[in-house]
């Protein structure tokens, strides 16, 4: 299966961005292909190489930057979304890249299930 | 059901729909929603919009949100039928719940009953949802 | 006390959470999607009027005005205050307590 | 269809604005916060066992586990399934939808 | 009420409540709360934790986000006690209404109904909420 | 008065900080005092100097500087919170501080009223 990821929340306060990654992880682990992890709403928070969670915690963001580098993900964050919300290529972590809207609806084209990750 | 398996070179044409549950302005999600159906008129897809749940606040008419210096988007919704969306529907029980009838909304948007929306959300490719 | 309640009755529990525990007397201010819950003709409305005979509720007009809502829609015995007066009643009430 | 339902039915409509409109015979995976709606002894449970008599309800156990939840707490009727069988669903059920 | 006119030499101390009404784990909410009354408990006030409606779930028995890769912070609950912490509430309806008892909870807290619970709420200075 | 404020969300995607911020506003007309201005949770996005909204809606952030510079507003990040989702001192905005969670506490046993604004 070809999967678009949509993650509406940012990292820590819903578990929205946890459960994505999971998900992506295990589907990923079984062979299946995932097109595009699209950072939407609050969910461009994900893509902050500002964070630095406690050393007992996990670190979400890096955590997304590793599995986007071991799997060739195109991690999209929403420009639009971002410039609201501070996340620029400024502050853009590894692997992350930001890019306009339509590659989220170019995404639900090609993949065969788009899966939405929310609060 | 989803067109999986087509290598023909027509453009794929699916089935979108984008589901409004939430009111606008205590939440930015109704205002992302808008700018995401209006990119997707681009990309020449089936577009459906769907208000219920107190997603149907979203196209209630006089919103005034300069009031509180919050961005007005309201006045939007009348141009997606100039962006070629015309499948915009509103679910019949959640307006009732909430008092409002087709004479309060700012488009007029095809009402539909709960048990038909529900079969429409199942005939889609691609739901999405915020 | 001052009560705060700023989400939508239909979504969320908030507004129910603080009407079982706000002893009869003390103060609501439904403000943001909370304003809903202050409408006429709604499956609410019915359990609003009569909470508003045991607690003195308020409701914020900006966010009414903001959501397409006027001061005639409102059930009877709802109170509209504007930022003013919602300062105001954070002053007279004593401690604010946010439902969240 | 897969519905993914992710919010406590205490707090939030989700689950309940899921099972208005969901066919009769589609899937309704509970995930997240969720998993707390397939909770035995809850004021809930009656209509959960009802819900789970028309509609093919799962629950993800990671998250009830994370929870300090396990499969005895859980209501007869209810699937208990891990992420390879949800990312399975995704797969087997057609399109997924989410009640956010 | 609080001690608004209080400008005596002595240290103020008010009545603070922590009210906890979410779910732990599909929201940060509970941890960073916990994260709060640790710190407060440094400031030598009159410290309330109270547990309601969903709350009650973050002290259930058991729990294990590590199967998540998430941290695990409900241990920390035990150390109130040793932070000076002893007025931790919970509500009799709420842990009633999800099948919760006593024997469910990761500490010995104090079961209140629900009335009870809104009097403290009202004799309380600053409710922190979230 | 004397005034504490909490705020518990960031930007855009919650009215919480707009409410927080008409608040601050009024009560600061009517002659009130605001002591300080705790952003914790999401709340610490409101902090960062890189937020750009579009033209035609408010800058959330920019109002927050504005209004702490017009009234000498203690506008307090939490430094952990803040940790965690990548506000720091390299993307803190002007009139913003980040400091300890402390600061919240002792503002609630300084202020007449501590007011909470959150979803």
């Amino acid at each position: 299966m070809k999967y678009a990821i949509l993650v509406n929340e940012g990292p820590f306060n819903h578990q929205a961005s946890d459960s994505a990654y999971q998900f992506c992880k295990h589907a990923l682990q079984k062979g299946h292909e995932v097109l595009r992890v699209f950072f939407y709403y609050d969910g461009v928070l994900n893509g902050t190489k500002h964070s630095a969670p406690q050393a007992d915690d996990r670190n979400i963001v890096k955590r997304w930057s590793q599995l986007g580098k071991d799997y060739h993900l195109d991690l999209a964050v929403c420009v639009a979304a971002g410039l609201r919300r501070g996340i620029t290529e400024e502050v853009v972590a590894p692997g992350f890249r930001i890019t306009g809207l339509g590659q989220l609806v170019e995404a639900g084209i090609d993949a065969d299930r788009t899966i939405v990750f929310g609060d | 059901m989803s067109a999986e398996s087509d290598n023909s070179a027509e453009p794929k044409v699916k089935r979108f729909m984008y589901v409004n549950r939430k009111a606008p302005h205590g939440t930015v999600y109704a205002l992302e929603v808008l700018e995401m159906v209006l990119i997707s008129a681009m990309f020449e897809q089936d577009v459906h919009i769907a208000f219920l749940d107190d997603g149907v606040f979203q196209v209630k008419k006089g919103q005034n949100p300069a009031v509180l210096e919050m961005k007005d988007f309201s006045k939007t919704y009348r141009a997606l039928e100039g962006y070629g969306i015309e499948k915009v529907f509103i679910e019949k029980e959640s307006m009732e719940e909430r008092g409002l009838s087709a004479d309060d909304l700012i488009i007029p948007v095809e009402v539909i009953g709960r048990e038909e929306l529900g079969a429409l959300m199942e005939s889609m490719d691609v739901v999405l949802s915020a | 006390m001052l009560h705060l309640v700023n989400k939508s009755p239909f979504e969320r529990n908030t507004l129910e959470a603080c009407l079982k525990r706000a002893p009869k007397g003390s103060s609501i201010l439904l403000y943001e999607d909370a304003v809903y819950a202050a409408l006429q003709g709604t499956t609410l409305s019915a359990a609003m009027t009569q909470a508003a005979k045991t607690h003195d509720i308020y409701v914020l007009t900006p966010d009414l005005t903001a959501r397409g809502l006027d001061g005639a829609s409102i059930l009877e015995g709802v109170r509209p205050v504007d930022y003013d007066r919602f300062v105001d009643l954070t002053a007279d009430k004593g401690t604010v307590q946010s439902w969240l």
